[in-house]
Formats: structure tokens, C-alpha cells, sequence
């Protein structure tokens, strides 16, 4: 028995929060097409958010989980990410999802209410979103054992909100993900509410990122609204994973400024002088001037980008709206691989009212 | 007295009671300064304090569990589940625990919780939202399931509830929870958890149903009743123990028995009530007894979801048939 | 060829697939080095190493869940919960993924996963070691659920189940592990998932039963054959999908029909097939359906285990009950 | 954003495997009648398990779990805690509940099938055993939760398994009793297996303590075969939790010497020689061995308290032995406080049958 063990979790912000380094950045920061592409990617992911809230609001979608807060998470993970990784995204991952191939239309039908959202046809082993919360991890450990079997190179990321941490989905996959030593990187993205929930009632700890202790993994806190630390430790825990080094916790801290979903109201439950403050933080304006101050970017840019946004957004936007629904018996096409002789009548039952139109 | 919906009068029932009892807590995520996010729990922090209206930290699990907990040693708690999609992972805690803990000590230990949760689809929910799976709960020994479909019922069946001294699975139709507004007295009477509720008199045919699909039920019986056929409408309520008695009796006048419920069929509680009216009133039984439920498949996405649930066009279908034999 | 047991023709099936395509794996709690509790997976991490062959953290819901992610990715996980009664914290996971993975995916993400676990009584076992709730599996679309009842259909529907797209719970009466033995033929010929098995014929009355209670319904058979009534004994085996047909077939030609399971009554299995008979064959039935069950409370501490599980003498009492009517 | 975060867990031995205390022995060693009180409860819980197993054997009791082993940290266990305190055990806690007040007769009475087993006279608020591994975590927060409500100051004392730290039980348990700061000392017997799962596959942590960090509860390791160590430890936390200073984790290591349960072999899975050398760290030899050094004890006092022990586990035998089983009928009678009339056909049903006696 020893008189003492010591674990840490180290810290990482490279950007400060008015967008000058607080140190010397990664050597990612010189790759400047990578930091645009990352740059781009969050304003798109903000231009799609503000669309698919408006749809909403005017009866055109379903219930929307906004990503404004997360995009420097996301875009940081997406670029990432190798191609043949995989991402068990939650519901806050669009910045990351658009890179890594899902379609803003197959995000407008999944939130639409129509299940091919999550056939994603250009990144097949990618997990749809999970809506259960934190069930994904123990999928992410799967997948990560099946890398394992098959002595694959691969690695997998999972995000998980901070309320996330708290089910035990989460804990056991962390624990799993040591004891097997799993190539899995778990992104905890803590924007310090649950709902209504804030960090200080969801956990005593005094960081997410001590979660991973419990499981004996490397732990990291960064500050998600840096792209920079994003990216340099996410980047490290995946090469990790991948080199059979085994699996990380990383803590990235952010906040979330929208209402939880479209059908919350934040206003219920805090105050606008915490979200001012928040929004003294933002990742996409830190980043902005601080690609403007290397004059990799500017007003015009911008401009331009955002102009592009618009129209890559309602593109989109017009593929969901004219995508028929699918007939109801799709219902029973993907129930199992061949349906069962003993549904058939309930198939032609459903097949007939459709298409009798009688209601 | 005051018109409310059956989300007021859960709420009115909560505070009620919480006034009336000290021991009686509610705990779940976003109860507390949110109210819910369907409201039920609006201004219960405020007026009893943080220590009797708990936000949990996002664990199902936990939840089930701590009100086990809470319960044996004398509290009275009412835990919230965010959807009935989201309960399962409480369902270990449910099952082995707060559903046996009497019979497992021998009287010493008792669970008197009401373990509530929002169910049933058609609100243009997101995936997972819209599930009915009270059948897994009824066929647990040791639970009550009960169902309110009406403001006063959902008043008069949360008291009984919470003043039971044994765990209930509240299940609250989400549907309906603004649909209809009704003058609730609040005088903390409660309504008894093992009768059924006649909501209609009829000689032809009884329908049978709970939940949500209360509402197409007397919509098919208005609609049936313009054609002449005197439908009889009985809200199960209380799905177990269930009050065969009542279902028992209406059949042996109408002799006939068509079932509504949006859960999925196989397996489903329509055929607890079918088995028995077979098995009890098989003599009585003019006609099969007919099921209108959901598909066996996935509750789909909204777009669809109207596709899957029991339309009243279904349920008349269903007594004409009935009827014809 | 060899006389072996229903728990060494699991072993057999294992062995047997995991040889023919490496994409099955087995995990579970004390799968590898013990062989699993009860020995079925005796053999498998000698001979396929423990990459293939898991010994799992202490966690159901991880095994539940893991199991999805493996089989997105292409294995063929056969998962094992060491007996029904920890199986709850695994169900959301089932129930919320592996069930819905390809109809959430639109067909991308499938999970042909096995879920395994021992159930039932009647070995003396500890507190929350005898359940069976197949019902709360059954209800759930996108499972299928499976209960091999001798060596033969357990070899052969394990090896279906392995080799099924689509998850299945596989749910292995312990009670009779052991019971009898019986050739099996290690050919790797798999049996249907969607058909029950007659394993007697008979003109006057239909039994219709699954799981361990197989048992004392064929001996109740045999009793009243020799009192001169001639029963079908059929074994239910898919309890979802469930073979409607054969056992309509049945009914249709004697008129009357017996349930037996071990679960309690409301709510379980026999419910459905009882309604499934009534609304089908309403005209053919003779007599009411009776269910010969369990009681509807919990399942008692092994003392008074016999009293709670369906006896032989409980059988012949229904036959003959419905036989004189 | 710190640069790092630091945590530990802190690792307590007083007496040495050879019985020789290796520091200052905590002050409670002065306590001599409390010593003597632990020693010869564990004494008493070991002569019980044998002939638990013997009855096991011999086909005159159910499956039963030994508590070889884990008598050091029982004795311990059960002496910290105040009468009011809540015990909230798992199934080797049979020397910390022997001194709550449950009697053998009722241990027996429960491994030998009969609910009455748990219906603990003399300890009227503590939880029946929990066979659901973990599942009892939840449990303890629940009562911990209730003495919050009340605002008394009582504490609970949860037992579990080291296979138990990896199920979300008992990770959402630690979290919570961090989050709301409750009166909860989790005691992890750490016996290296989970029936033929060995630590290492367990989880990936250095130990099991730190799992307690994942909620930023302080978290000890001791020497679950130190009997001075598991008292100090424990009644510190004890303390902490009454005084309303919030939970603690405290890791116990020990070594499970007998089968899993008498359904198990466990020659299986582990050597023989692992198996000596764990005989070497005994804690009840150990604590023997000092008390004889300090003239506490000796083997004339042995011998006879070894009779006595015979003469009350016999007496124990004899009682359950003659305990007739209760009426089948009583499996309807603690359903329901009042049995529904729903369900009266079946009770009378179950009771014609076992009147009529008829098989
Ligand atoms: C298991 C489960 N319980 C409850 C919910 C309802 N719910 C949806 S999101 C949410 C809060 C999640 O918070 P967090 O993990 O911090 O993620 P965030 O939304 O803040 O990004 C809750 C309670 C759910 N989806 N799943
Ligand atoms: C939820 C659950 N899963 C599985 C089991 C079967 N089981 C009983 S004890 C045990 C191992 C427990 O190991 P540990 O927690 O280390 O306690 P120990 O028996 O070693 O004292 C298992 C797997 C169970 N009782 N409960
Ligand atoms: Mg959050
Ligand atoms: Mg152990």
C-alpha cells in the first residue's frame, strides 16, 4: 500500500478569450488553409444553426438542439479526425458531422422527422446522433473493440455533454475503455447546463475531465472555445488511440448560448448578465480575430464566406423541404433485414389505408 | 375552481400534497427551477424549497434508485422521468428493488414512491419521445401502472398515488396534456387505483382503452353513435392491477369488445384484457374481441407517426366489424 | 456424435459458429477463463483467444451497449448475461439501439447481436436468480426472442440466432440445462426462427407452452393420454415473431387450447397468444383459452419456489376444465 | 483554465501482514475492550461461514456467499457506525451486520430461501443484502438524501464489491453524493475478484479509490486486512458525513480466500500459489497475532471463545433448521400493504392447492 497516489489533469487554452495567444500555439496554427478550413466550417455551422432555428420556429422542422457555442469543438474534431475513424457524435456535433460528411439536408430530415437523416451516405460508419444521452458510449467502446479484434489502426471519438457524465453509460465506458485500453477518445463538451441543469448540481468534482481518473485514463480540461487547444489535444488523444496507446478523457469547456432546444426557454433559469458574459468567450470571434490580426482573413472574406454559407444553407434547406416523406410502410422496411411472415398482414393493412387516403 | 389541463391538474395535485405531507418529495432532472419541462412541477421549488424538489444529476438509473432509497426510510417520493423513452435504464432499480422491497423484508421496508413520466406520441416529438411501453411495467409484480386521461382524473389518481403505500408507475398521456381544460376542485380527494372509469353508456359494444387514444375512442363512439350503435367507453385507468370486474360486467351486456391503445400490439395490455374477456366471458362474446393498436414496428419519426397510431377511422372500422358478426 | 445437454449444445453452437466466421465474438461477465457460470461458454477463449472470447467489467449496460457498437462495425457479438435477473440495466440499450439501429439508420447500421441469458426457476437458487420476463422482450419491435427447450433446438436455433441479421434474445431455460440429453449432430444446421415446434400430436385439446414448463406439459400429456385424451403439445420457441399459424392450425382441429408459462400471468406471453386465438379462431374455440401461469406476485425465495411455478397436477386441471366444457 | 489539476488518494497501513504495526497505531488500539469486541466478531463471523458452507454442502442451505476474508473490514465497519446510522450492505458484509444486529439465524434463514431472512429484528432501518451487484449504491444516497431532508445528522455506510465499481450504480452514486454533499461513506472491499474476473479486467485503474475522485469525493485506500486501519479510516468518514463535511470513498484491499459463493470452484480461474500467498496478509491472524503480543489475548482465551462461537453458530443452525417454512400464501402477502381484490381469486386459488396438499 503505498502513502499516497497522485493523478492530474493538465489545462490547455492557447487562444485567449479577446483572440491573442496566451502562448506559443501548436504547430497546427501555421498549417493556415487547415485553420481557415476550420474557421469556415464553424461559420458555416453557425449560419445553419440560425436556419434551422428559423425553420422551427415557423413550423418547418422539429424540435432543433442548437450547435451555437460548440463549433469550435466540432470543427476541431472533424479535422481531427482520419477518415476511416469513427464519430459517435451526440446532438451538438454538427460542426463535426459537416466535416466528417453528413449533409445539412440529411441534418434538416433527421430533426425533420424522417429517419433517412441518419443514412449518411458519405460517412456509412459514422453512428447517428443519439438522442438517449450518453448511451452512445458504450457503442463508441464497441466500435473500438471491434478496431481491436480486427487489429485495426483506427481510433474513435465520442462526444457527450457534460450532464452526459453523469449516467452511468458514460462511467462504464470509461472504465471499459481502460481495462481494455480501447483506442477511444472521449470529448466531454461541458457548456455548463443540462437543460436547466447547471455543472455545479450535475457534479461535485471540480472538473469533467476527473471523470477519466476513475477509469485510469489520461485526462485533459481545455478550452473549447479554442480551437487551438481543441485541436492540439484532441489530435494528440486520437494518434494516442490509434498507436494502441489507449483511450483519453478530454474535458472542453464552452457554454451553451442558445435555449437547449427550440422547445426550451433558457430564460426560465439564467441570467442574461451570465450569458453577456458568456458571450464575452466566443471560439468563432476569437478565432476571426485572430486570423484577421494575421491577416489571413478579413471583412471581405468574411463577407463573401458568409454569403456562401447563405447559399449553401438554403440549398439545402430546399432539398429537405422538397423531400417527399416516405410512405408509411417504411415503418416496416427497415424493422428487420427480411420482414417476418407473421407482420406481412400488418404491412398490406397499413399499405391499403395509405393508400386509400381515407384519413 | 379553476378550468386546468391535465398538466395543471398534475401540478395542482403536487402541490397539494406536498402542502398536506412533509415527507412527500419530487425529484428528476429540471423539476426544480425549470418546472418540468412540460411544466408539471412549476413553482413546487419555490414554494417547498430545494430540499424537497431535487434536480438530479442525468442518471435514470439513479433516479429509479434514490427514490428507493428515500422511500424506505420513510419520504414520500415522487420521481420524474424526462419521457418514458429515457426511463429503461431505471428499470433495474424499479423491478428489483422499489417493486419487491415490502415482500423482500417482509413488511419491515416499503417503497411508497410514484415514479411519474410523460408517454405516448403525437406531438411532433423527436425520436425516442413518443414511446407507450406500459406493458413492461404491468407485467411487474409489486408496481401499480395508472393512467390519468382527464384533468380531474389525473388529479384525483396522482393523490392516490402519492398517499399509496406501495410504488405506482404514473403514466401521464403528453398528448392530452393541454388538449382539454376541465374544473378541478381542489379538495384533495383522491380516486380509488383499482376501478376502471365508464366514460360512456352504451348496449352494442364496449370499447376499451387508456391513454391518449381515450380521445379517437370517444370520438369512434360520438361517430358510431350518429350510425345508431350505443358504444359503451371504458378507460382502463388503473392497468395494474387491473379492474377486470368492470370490463367483465360491460361485455356480459354488450357482448362485444373492441380494444384501443397506441402501444404496439404484440405483447401489448390489450391482450391481457382480450385473454381475460376470452377466458371469463367467453359465453357472452357475440363476436371476437378486436384489437386497434400500434404496428409492431418502431414508432416512427413524426412525419409518419400519425400513420401509427389508432386513428378513429380505425376504431370505427373496428365496432363495424364487431357488430357485423 | 454425442449424447450431450441443452447447456452443452449452446457450447457446441458456439464453438461451432465462432469457428466457421471470425466475426463472432462472446462477451460477457466470466465468459473466458470460468467458462460462464452455468459452462456454456466452457472451451471458447482456449480456442479462440481473448480477443475473442471478453470477460466484461461488471456492467450490463456496458454489455448491452458495447454489443451494439461491435456489431455496427460487422461482428457478430454474442452477448451473455449471467442470468435474466441482471439483465434490466441492459434494456435500455436494447430496447433504444440494438433493437432500432437499422430502422433508425435507414439500413446502414445493423445488429445482428445475440443476447443470451439463462432464466426461470426451480434450481434453488438465490433471490433475483429465477425470473422470467421474456415478456418485456417480446413487446419490444425489432427483437426477436428465442427459447430453446432440448439440446437439438437449442443448437440449432442458437446458431439461427448467431447468424440472424437482426438482434435476438436467447433465452435458455436453466432449469432443464441439464435435464436430459440428446444426439445433436454438430452439422451446423440452423433451425428456423419463425416456426413453433409440435412436439406432440393430439385431436383433443392444444397445449401450448415454452421454456422449461415444456417439461411438465408433456408430462401432463402423457398423464392424460392415459386417461384417454389425446393433447398437441407445442412449443411456442419464436416468442416474437410468433408462429400464429401453427397454432391456429392447432386450435382449428381441437378446439381448445391450453397455455403454460412460468412468468406471471398479467401481462405475459400467454395474454397475447390467448387474444391472438380468441380474435382468430373465436368460431373454433370449444371453450375458453385458459393460461396456467405463474401467480401474479414475485417469484418466492426457493422454499416456496414449487408452490409459484406451474406443476403438472395445475395442467391436467386446466385440460380437464376445459375438455368438460 | 488552470494548467493542472491535482488529486489523490491516500494509502493507510498501521499493522503489518506479521502483526507488527508498521506506524503509531491510530488512538482507538488503546480501546482494548473495543479491539477484544472486533477480534472475536470476526472470529465468530469466520466460524460461521464454515458452517454455512457445511450446511451448503450438505444440501441444507442455498447458495452462499463466504465472508472469508472480508472479517477485518466487517468488524471494523460495524463498530464505526452509530446505531442510528444506516447500514446499507452487500453480500460479505456478514461481520458488520452480525454487530448491527442481525442474527444468524436470520443469515441463514435468508440464504436458505426464506424472505424472512430480511427482516432484520434488531436493526430495523439498515437494507437487506443486495443481490443486484451495486444496485445498493443508489440505495444508501436515497437514505443519505432522507437525513438531508430531515436535516439530521446521521450517516450511511454503503458496501461494495470491487466488480461493483464498474456497473453506473455506483459511479452515479458517487457522483451524486458529491453533488448534494451527502452524509455516504462508500466502503469498495476490494477482494482482487468479481468471481473469475481479476482486478486488472475489472477496470484500468492504478486503484479503486480514485474511482471516488470522479465525483471529488476525498477517497482512502487502507488495508482491508488491517483492522486498525479500516477503523480509523472509516470512522473519520463517518464523522465527516455526520458533521455534514459530505461523502467519502474508502477502497478496502483484501482477498476473497473462499469460492466466490458454494456454486463456484474457483480453482478454475486462479493458482494455488496466489491463493498462499493472500493467506499470508490474514487480518484475523494478523490481529490476533498483536493482541497475543500485547497480552490482550492468548490461546486459553482462543480456544474458549472458539467454543462459544461453536455453541451460538449451532444454536443459530438449530433455530433455522426448525423454522418451518412459511404458508406458500405469503408470497401475496407482502405485495401490497393491502392485497388488491383483483387479486384474491389467485391467493385463494394458491390456497385451496396447498391445503389440499395435492403433490
Ligand atoms: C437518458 C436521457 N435522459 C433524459 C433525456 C432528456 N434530455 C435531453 S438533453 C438533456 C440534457 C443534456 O445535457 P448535456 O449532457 O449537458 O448536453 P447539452 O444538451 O448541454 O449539450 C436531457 C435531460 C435524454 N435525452 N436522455
Ligand atoms: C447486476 C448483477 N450482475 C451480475 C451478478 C452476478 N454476480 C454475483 S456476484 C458477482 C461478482 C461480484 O464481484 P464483486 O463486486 O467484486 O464482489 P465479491 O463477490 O468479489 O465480493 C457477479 C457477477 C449480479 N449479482 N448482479
Ligand atoms: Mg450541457
Ligand atoms: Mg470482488
Amino acid at each position: 500500500m503505498k502513502e499516497r497516489y497522485e493523478f492530474t489533469v493538465d489545462g490547455h487554452t492557447y487562444l485567449g478569450a479577446d483572440g491573442v495567444p496566451v502562448r506559443d500555439l501548436p504547430a497546427l496554427a501555421d498549417d493556415t488553409e487547415r485553420v481557415l478550413a476550420g474557421y469556415r466550417n464553424m461559420v458555416l455551422a453557425r449560419t445553419f444553426d440560425a436556419k434551422a432555428i428559423a425553420l422551427q420556429r415557423t413550423g418547418q422542422c422539429g424540435t432543433y438542439p442548437s450547435v451555437l457555442g460548440h463549433e469550435a469543438i466540432g470543427s476541431a474534431v472533424g479535422q481531427c479526425m482520419a477518415a476511416d475513424d469513427v464519430l459517435v457524435p451526440y446532438y451538438r456535433d454538427h460542426a463535426a458531422q459537416f466535416l466528417r460528411g453528413v449533409t445539412m439536408t440529411e441534418f434538416l430530415l433527421y430533426w425533420g422527422g424522417d429517419e433517412r437523416g441518419s443514412n449518411y451516405r458519405d460517412c456509412p460508419e459514422d453512428l447517428p446522433v443519439a438522442v438517449p444521452v450518453s448511451t452512445q458510449c458504450c457503442h463508441a467502446v464497441g466500435v473500438a473493440s471491434a478496431f481491436r479484434v480486427r487489429g485495426e489502426r483506427r481510433a474513435v471519438l465520442c462526444s457527450v455533454g457534460d450532464g452526459g457524465t453523469s449516467k452511468g453509460d458514460f462511467l462504464e465506458s470509461v472504465n471499459v475503455a481502460g481495462a481494455w485500453q480501447l483506442p477511444v477518445v472521449f470529448v466531454v463538451q461541458n457548456n455548463q447546463w443540462a437543460i436547466s441543469t447547471p455543472a455545479r448540481i450535475q457534479s461535485g468534482s471540480r472538473t469533467l475531465a476527473q471523470k477519466g481518473i476513475s477509469g485510469g485514463l489520461p485526462s485533459h480540461r481545455v478550452d473549447g472555445q479554442d480551437y487551438f487547444a481543441v485541436s492540439a489535444v484532441v489530435a494528440e488523444a486520437l494518434e494516442r488511440a490509434r498507436t494502441g496507446k489507449g483511450a483519453s478523457v478530454i474535458e472542453a469547456v464552452t457554454y451553451r448560448y442558445g435555449d437547449h432546444t427550440t422547445a426550451d426557454d433558457a430564460t426560465r433559469y439564467r441570467s442574461a448578465d451570465e450569458l453577456r458574459r458568456a458571450w464575452e468567450q466566443d471560439g468563432v470571434k476569437r478565432l476571426q480575430t485572430w486570423l484577421y490580426r494575421q491577416g489571413h482573413w478579413d471583412e471581405e472574406r468574411e463577407q463573401a464566406w458568409l454569403a456562401k454559407c447563405k447559399q449553401q444553407v438554403d440549398g439545402a434547406v430546399s432539398d429537405y423541404l422538397a423531400t417527399e416523406p416516405e410512405p408509411p410502410t417504411a415503418m416496416f422496411d427497415y424493422l428487420f433485414e427480411t420482414l417476418p411472415a407473421e407482420l406481412i398482414p400488418q404491412y398490406q393493412r397499413l399499405q391499403r389505408k395509405a393508400e386509400g387516403g381515407d384519413r | 375552481m379553476s378550468e386546468v389541463t391535465l398538466a395543471e391538474a398534475v401540478n395542482m395535485a403536487l402541490h397539494h400534497e406536498m402542502a398536506r405531507d412533509d415527507d412527500v418529495v419530487v425529484l428528476g432532472e429540471d423539476v426544480g427551477t425549470n418546472g418540468g419541462v412540460f411544466r408539471t412541477t412549476a413553482g413546487l421549488k419555490e414554494r417547498f424549497g430545494f430540499k424537497r424538489v431535487m434536480d438530479t444529476p442525468l442518471a435514470e438509473t439513479l433516479i429509479a434508485g434514490t427514490a428507493v432509497g428515500m422511500a424506505v426510510q420513510g419520504l414520500r417520493p415522487v420521481a420524474e422521468f424526462q419521457f418514458m423513452g429515457f426511463i429503461y435504464a431505471g428499470m433495474e432499480q424499479m423491478i428489483s428493488h422499489a417493486a419487491r422491497m415490502r415482500n423482500r423484508t417482509r413488511g419491515r421496508l416499503t417503497c411508497p414512491i410514484v415514479y411519474r413520466a410523460p408517454f405516448g406520441g403525437g406531438i411532433h416529438a423527436p425520436e425516442h419521445h413518443s414511446e407507450s411501453t406500459e406493458a413492461l411495467f404491468a407485467h411487474i409484480p409489486g408496481l401499480r401502472v395508472v393512467m390519468p386521461t382527464s384533468p380531474r382524473r389525473a388529479y384525483g389518481l396522482l393523490l392516490a398515488a402519492i398517499r399509496d403505500p406501495d410504488p405506482v408507475v404514473f403514466l401521464e398521456p403528453k398528448r392530452i396534456y393541454r388538449a382539454v381544460t376541465q374544473t378541478v376542485d381542489d379538495d384533495g380527494a383522491a380516486l380509488p387505483l383499482d376501478t376502471c372509469f365508464t366514460l360512456r353508456e352504451g348496449d352494442d359494444v364496449t370499447l376499451i382503452s387508456w391513454g391518449a387514444a381515450i380521445t379517437e375512442t370517444l370520438q369512434a363512439a360520438a361517430r358510431l353513435a350518429d350510425q345508431g350503435l350505443s358504444c359503451e367507453v371504458i378507460d382502463v385507468a388503473t392497468l395494474s392491477p387491473m379492474d377486470r370486474e368492470t370490463l367483465l360486467c360491460s361485455v356480459a351486456k354488450t357482448g362485444r369488445a373492441v380494444i384501443v391503445h397506441e402501444a404496439c400490439r404484440h405483447g401489448g395490455l390489450g391482450a391481457e384484457v382480450a385473454a381475460s374477456l376470452a377466458e371469463a366471458a367467453l359465453l357472452d362474446l357475440q363476436a371476437p374481441v378486436v384489437r386497434v393498436t400500434g404496428y409492431d414496428t418502431i414508432m416512427p419519426y413524426y412525419r409518419n407517426e400519425q400513420a401509427y397510431m389508432p386513428q378513429v377511422a380505425d376504431i370505427v372500422e373496428a365496432v363495424e366489424q364487431v357488430v357485423a358478426l
